[in-house]
């Protein structure tokens, strides 16, 4: 890995010369909360000043560019017996995102293994992805993170440069050839040493003030002990089914299909919908048949997948402990308590 | 050198022709296909043979009896069904579909000629090689009789690769019995048929009972060598082959040579979507023919 | 209608062209509104149906009619006779917008008990007739409901169409929340504002909330809705037991989950 | 001269809500000329009492399907004036935009869905799409504009999302309002060529002398609140709806009916125009001279030329708003709102006419009373005294009952009614 250090004002040039040719994805004030606390989000943004690099947490991930909400599969045209049809991926062209956290990083580094590196690859998230430029920023840890014990709190690939705030310089790893390039558009200098002990020294002052934990040791096994456990009860009578958490996840991607016909009949497409398997119609069949009609067993449903399945499948867990989901759950159903409370822990 | 970043186009022509399996463009290419007949089975089942349009897409399709194939009507719908034709006819294949919904509902209205998308095959297949010098139960249930048709089709072709072939099915009445046109063809190449129905109508004169009776019947009294030396084929409606398989544990077959296929709803038949998840298993890609010992430990599996 | 009857098909199959009505009871008319509020789509949707009675619309009437849509609540008894007679004309009766579903605004004054302070309130001592408000489910049999207030024309739409086609009309089961949550906005909660979206049902693309405004459940509940801890919650953040309630028995869709509103599924059960 | 004549009309067809009309003429005398009102009332009045402030606009909304936008401003207007909050300029603005746009969507909607069959002697709008494919397709064109609009600036086109009292959840993107400035200088062009075609329409010549009542405008066509005039020389405050509009009931409607200085007076474009003639865009000024409809006119059936003039008005004044808008800097949109007891009164002119609400507040803002006062309802007694006269007159023009009926129909219509509203 390279190691550089620049000047801080030398990032606005940065933006600036990058803004000039690229499409800039980055953190902004989306508004105020009720306590007058910004709410950051993830945006197209043109202004460097717009941009707020120093954002606790976004409220949803940067999702909806390579996971996009709602998304055409295809179209066809229709024309009497005829039809045709026509596949699109949804990109306009490369992005580059500036200032993802660590965990919003390895998120991405999780789906590739099941969207791009599994025997049917994707070609509508591998298309979004292979167009993204990472620029990562570290993060300011909040009361309700756990990636540490998801072993998501550093990312060690899946961005082209990363950089870390030393205070009066940014501390900068370049892991691709193009942010290589980029580099040279700005001042930049070798690290030197009192540059990599500032370096470690802002390291562990955030690995410091992270809180939340959550024990992942034989989960998958407990897991699979505990399918009959009351606890699952217990939240789902608290959970309200309403999908939050799936679409706040940077990991989920379940997804349903819709087939429509335009109502001049000349057309027709295929939308794919993120789904939830938390929504009451996920697991119905033929006949209304439903595999999981008790919200507990829908609840239940989606911890199994992120932290039984999928290690099962890809040696990891497929959730890097953002704490996005238990913070926009009204119900205030967050991992971390789940998890204690099916280890025997107490539930609230 | 200006600072811009590259379009990359993730499905170059290249990989698009050669790679299949790694091809990107494959998920959602679309064989067309013509329906070239329209046999009507029941007052719900009809039976569709189908053609892949292109002579070259047509000689590469293949297929291994158990594979189901994602069927679709632009704007109607799209739908995984089970092949249930001979694996040795390449890109033509046989679908029974029964009126569930959107897609078959309008399909039964559809004639011949109708031009229709197919992708795949996906999923996990019979080890029909496996089964080789062993002998066979294959027990259907219903529709299960479907999917089982590909492995008769195999059976009857390689015959002298098996020994004992037994097929067993059941259905409510006797008007629920599918294929009856090709019951002869199967007892003249040495498989035993054998018919059951829950209730019989007047013109019934086979038996009457539950599929687990015959199956009582032919496990009874042999020996341990063929107990050992057998596979199970079991396609139905989950209770069926709940009972059926808890049988054959009883007569001690061995649960890894019990074959299972599950039906769950799909949407990419590429595990993908997630919505034919048991557990956290993939129907479509693990599945969906399953052996019983990984059904025993799926949750909610049935 | 005086336009020739086309037969269009679908890949090769002829469809159905199914002659619908529009009825309306009870109501602002705000829904029939909706229909012809959608420019671009109007001609393409005559196109498939034929119309053959719409008051608010058109002269000529007919009672030769396959779909019937009907807007508004039941609130006198010829207005039941009506409601009947067009059930007896219609093969697939459409039960349009809250007031047909729930009642809508309209039942509000069911919860007031006493029905001639209601009167006396309006009209003084004029002598008027006016009963219970009640939903065209609790006099005749509805086959399909469009939900709303306002309903979504593209919901009609889609219905039509799927009629047509012969495909099933598929209404979302799961809440607005879902919606909200991917159109990417700030949650109500966070500002500090009531919202029933964790409870109602989906389709309006979190209509109310994409404006920074809560949703009242004009839609009624999702399927397996928790308004029960929906209302914990609300109380813990602070709301007051009449906001949730004024909320929740605004549209008549909350009725069966909430007090005030227990007379009026006693009645129900006694039709 | 004709002696017998028998008109029943029973739903009448292309109005809002439910109204029936009778006439009966025996040996050349009016026995009987009815306009009838049979909606079923709702008792919105009554179902507020109890609830929090902020439940008054978005219920009362529901009165009407049309004009709903009206409804929630007045209720809005109403309450505000209550808690003694006097919205900023910004908001003034962005609401009397989006009154505008559904005056705009109002009015091309009877123009030209509700007016335009008889006008080209057909039963609805469905043949006439065929016929006059060109006008359907401009009618659509300004009613889309409208509700584009509308939904830009109040969230939705029926029902409105972002309304409320104290502004604004939300404002338009300066973008989106940028926009409109384009779309409504075609829309223009649009409003020229209806008014062509209905230049060339015959309307009846039929005159009876009325009282005219609407706001008053005192630098600008009046739309909201202010001071109330009548062509009769009234003139009170907004406050003194009451003495206005003088509620009572009749036999033959579910709907209230009013008076002022005679027994009868008319509210809607027609009244407006005739009281605030000097205030209309300039624009519009010239189209109503082509139309030679200058104050006072007492013929009910120009209504809907008034109609068309107040659309080229609105179109007009648009621009300059959001020209307005886009000059300023945009400030948060909504006012922290008290409650405390009090009355309130808010006069709105939606399309058919004065619409007051008036609420009284308990000090938790809970509501206490509750009035509304529908323009439809104020027209009702016109309507009548105007069928009366009518009948007579084109009986003594030994009419057929067929036209007599049409020409009934077409005086009803020509009110715009908003019968469920009226009721309410
Ligand atoms: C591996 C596999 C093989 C199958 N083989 C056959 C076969 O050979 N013949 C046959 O007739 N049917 C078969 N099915 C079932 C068939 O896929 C469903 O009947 C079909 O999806 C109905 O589609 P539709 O569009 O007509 O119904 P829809 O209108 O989509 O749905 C009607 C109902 O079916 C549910 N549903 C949707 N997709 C599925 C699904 N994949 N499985 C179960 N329920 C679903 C919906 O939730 C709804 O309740 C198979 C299913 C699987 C998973
Ligand atoms: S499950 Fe929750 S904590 Fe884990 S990645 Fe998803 S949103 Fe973040
Ligand atoms: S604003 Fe309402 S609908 Fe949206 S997420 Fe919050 S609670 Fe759900
Ligand atoms: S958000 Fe709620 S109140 Fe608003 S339209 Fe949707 S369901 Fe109705």
């Amino acid at each position: 890995m390279i190691f550089r250090v620049f000047e801080k004002k030398e990032l606005k040039n940065l933006f600036e010369i990058l803004a000039a040719h690229n499409k800039i994805v980055g953190p902004v004030e989306a508004g105020r909360d009720k306590h007058g606390e910004p709410v950051y989000a993830f945006s197209e943004v043109s202004d460097f000043n717009a941009l707020r690099l120093g954002y606790t947490a976004t409220k949803l991930p940067a999702k909806r560019y390579f996971l996009p909400f709602q998304e055409n599969l295809s179209t066809y045209t229709v024309e009497d017996g005829e039809w045709q049809k026509s596949i699109d991926y949804n990109v306009s062209g490369p992005l580059i995102f500036f200032g993802l956290h660590s965990c919003d990083i390895n998120a991405l580094n999780k789906l590739d293994k099941v969207l791009l590196h599994s025997i049917y690859p994707m070609p509508y998230y591998a298309a979004k992805r292979k167009n993204m430029f990472i620029i990562g920023t570290d993060c300011a840890p909040q009361p309700f993170c756990f990636c540490r014990s998801m072993s998501s709190d550093t990312a060690l690939h899946g961005f082209d440069m990363f950089i870390t705030d030393l205070g009066t310089k940014y501390f900068v790893e370049i892991l691709t050839d193009t942010a290589y390039n980029f580099l040279k558009h700005i001042r930049t200098e070798e690290p030197k040493e009192k540059d990599h002990i500032l370096y470690m020294k802002t390291v562990s002052a955030r690995n410091k003030k992270f809180t939340a934990q959550v024990d992942t040791t034989d989960l998958a096994k407990i897991l699979d002990m505990e399918f009959q456990s009351d606890v699952w009860k217990h939240w789902g009578d608290i959970c309200l089914s309403c999908g939050t958490c799936s679409n706040v996840c940077p990991t989920c991607y379940c997804y349903g299909v819709e087939e429509t016909v335009d109502i001049d009949l000349k057309g027709a497409k295929k939308t794919k919908m993120l789904h939830s398997c938390n929504l009451i119609d996920f697991a119905e069949v033929a006949g209304g048949h439903n595999f999981r009609p008790e919200r507990h067993s829908r609840l239940k449903y989606r911890y199994y997948h992120k932290h039984r399945g999928f290690v099962e499948a890809f040696e990891e867990s497929l959730c890097v402990g953002c704490g996005r989901c238990g913070e926009s759950c009204l119900a205030g159903i967050n991992v971390p308590e789940v998890i204690a409370s099916v280890r025997g822990g107490k539930s609230k | 050198m200006r600072p811009e970043l590259k379009f990359v186009d993730v499905i170059s022509e290249q990989q698009r022709t050669q790679r299949r399996k790694q091809d990107l463009a494959s998920f959602e290419h679309t064989h067309r296909a013509v329906i070239t007949s329209v046999f009507p089975l029941t007052d719900m089942e009809t039976l569709y043979r189908i053609q892949i349009i292109d002579p070259n897409e047509r000689k590469r399709f293949s297929f291994i009896p158990g594979q189901f194939l994602m069927l679709e009507l632009p704007g109607i719908g799209e739908a995984p069904f089970s092949i249930s034709s001979s694996p040795s006819i390449h890109g033509e294949v046989e679908l029974c579909i029964r009126k569930a919904g959107n897609l078959t509902n309008f399909l039964s209205k559809a004639g011949r000629g109708t031009i229709v998308g197919v992708r795949g095959p996906f999923g996990t297949g019979f080890p029909m090689e496996d089964m080789h010098g062993q002998n066979i139960l294959l027990i259907a249930g219903g529709l299960g009789l479907v999917p089982l048709r590909s492995p008769i089709a195999y059976v009857q072709e390689n015959r002298s690769h098996f020994k004992e072939v037994n097929i067993m099915y059941g259905t409510k009445t006797p008007e629920h019995l599918l294929f009856t046109y090709q019951y002869d063809v199967w007892s003249k190449d040495d498989i035993n048929l054998n018919i059951i129905v829950e209730k019989a109508d007047p013109s019934w004169k086979g038996s009457v009972g539950m599929i687990t009776e015959i199956l009582q019947d032919i496990l009874s009294g042999r020996d341990n060598e063929f107990y050992h030396n057998t596979y199970a084929i079991v396609c139905g409606p989950p209770v069926m082959f709940k009972f059926v398989c808890n049988m054959l544990n009883r007569f001690h077959i061995p649960m890894q040579k019990m074959f299972v296929s599950l039906e769950r709803r799909m949407h990419c038949g590429m595990g993908k979507c997630c919505r034919c998840n048991v557990g956290s298993t993939y129907t479509c890609l693990k599945g969906p023919v399953f052996d019983y010992w990984t059904v025993m430990n799926l949750k909610e599996a049935i | 209608m005086t336009r020739e009857p086309e037969t269009k098909t679908y890949l090769g199959i002829p469809l159905h062209r199914p002659k619908v009505a529009f009825f309306e009871f009870t109501s602002c008319e705000g829904c029939q509104l909706q229909m012809v509020n959608n420019e671009s789509t109007l001609l393409d949707f005559l196109s498939l149906v034929e119309v053959v009675n719409f008051r608010e619309a058109m002269t000529e009437r007919s009672d030769d009619y396959e779909i019937a849509f009907v807007e508004g609540s039941i609130t006198r008894d010829d207005e039941v006779l009506r409601l009947k007679q067009i059930r007896k004309n219609a093969k697939i009766l459409v039960a349009l917008g809250s007031c047909a579903c729930f009642g809508g605004v309209n039942q509000l004054k069911n919860r007031l008990k006493n029905l001639n302070w209601v009167k006396k309130q309006v009209y003084g001592k004029h002598p008027i007739e006016s009963g219970l408000v009640r939903a065209l489910e609790e006099v005749v049999t509805v086959d399909l409901r469009i939900y709303g207030c306002p309903i979504k024309k593209e919901e009609v739409e889609k219905i039509v169409l799927h009629i047509a086609l012969g495909k099933s009309v598929v209404i979302p089961k799961f809440p607005v929340c879902m919606e909200c949550k991917a159109n990417e906005n700030i949650c109500l909660f966070d500002l500090g504002e009531p919202c029933l979206g964790p409870i109602t049902r989906a389709g309006c693309d979190s209509w109310c909330p994409n404006n920074k405004a809560g949703c009242w459940g004009c839609r009624g509940p999702a399927e397996d809705a928790n308004v029960a801890y929906l209302k914990k919650i609300m109380k813990e953040k602070g709301f007051s037991e009449d906001t949730i309630i004024e909320r929740l028995d605004c549209f008549g869709g909350f009725a069966h989950f909430s007090e005030s509103n227990k007379q009026r599924t006693q009645r129900k059960k006694k039709s | 001269m004709k002696k017998t004549i028998d008109v029943n009309v029973k739903h009448l067809s292309r109005v809002e809500g439910h109204g029936n009309i009778h006439i009966k003429i025996r040996n050349g005398k009016l026995q009987e000329a009815q306009w009838e009102v049979i909606e079923t009332p709702r008792f919105f009045e009554a179902l507020l009492v109890g609830r929090n402030w902020d439940n008054a606009p978005w219920i009362t909304g529901r009165i009407c399907g049309i004009c709903s936008i009206g409804h929630t401003l007045a209720s809005i207007r109403a309450v505000e004036n209550a808690f003694n909050i006097i919205p900023d300029e910004q908001t003034r603005k962005l609401r009397l935009l989006l009154k505008h746009m559904e005056t705009l969507q109002s009015h091309s909607l009877h123009l030209c869905f509700l007016v335009l069959p008889d006008l080209v002697n057909a039963g609805s709008i469905f043949p006439v799409i065929q016929s006059h494919k060109d006008v359907v397709i401009h009618a659509a064109r300004i009613k889309g504009l409208a509700n584009d609009m509308c939904d830009c600036i109040g969230g939705r086109r029926l029902h409105p999302t972002r309304t409320v009292v104290g502004g604004f959840t939300k404002l338009p993107a300066k973008e989106e309002l940028s926009v409109f400035i384009k779309r409504l200088m075609s829309i223009k062009d649009d409003l020229m060529v209806l008014a062509g075609l209905f230049g060339k329409f015959h309307f009846p010549d039929f005159t009876r002398e009325t009282e005219f009542v609407s706001l008053k405008g005192s630098d600008h066509y009046p739309y909201v609140g202010g001071d109330v005039i009548s062509s009769d020389g009234v003139l009170m405050k907004e406050q003194d709806y009451k003495k206005l509009t003088n509620e009572y009931m009749v036999e033959q409607s579910t709907s209230k009916w009013c008076r002022l200085s005679r027994d009868s007076f008319a509210v809607g474009a027609l009244a407006r125009l005739n009281n605030n003639f000097e205030f209309l865009h300039p624009a519009a000024k010239d189209l109503a001279r082509k139309f030679d409809l200058l104050p006072v006119n007492h013929n009910p059936f120009m209504n809907n030329v008034a109609q068309l003039i107040e659309c080229v008005h609105v179109v007009m004044d648009s621009i300059d708003l959001i020209e307005d808008l886009l000059g300023s800097k945009f400030r948060e949109p909504r006012q922290q709102v008290t409650p405390r007891s009090g009355i309130g009164v808010g006069a709105v002119e939606v399309p058919r006419g004065i619409l007051y609400h008036s609420y009284e507040f308990d000090k938790k803002g809970k509501i206490v009373k509750c009035d509304c006062v529908i323009p439809t309802g104020q027209n009702h007694a016109n309507i009548q005294h105007d069928l009366e006269a009518l009948a007579s007159e084109f009986a003594l023009r030994g009419r057929k009952d067929s036209e007599i009926e049409l020409l009934a129909s077409m005086l009803v219509r020509a009110y715009d009614p908003c019968i469920s509203c009226s009721v309410h």
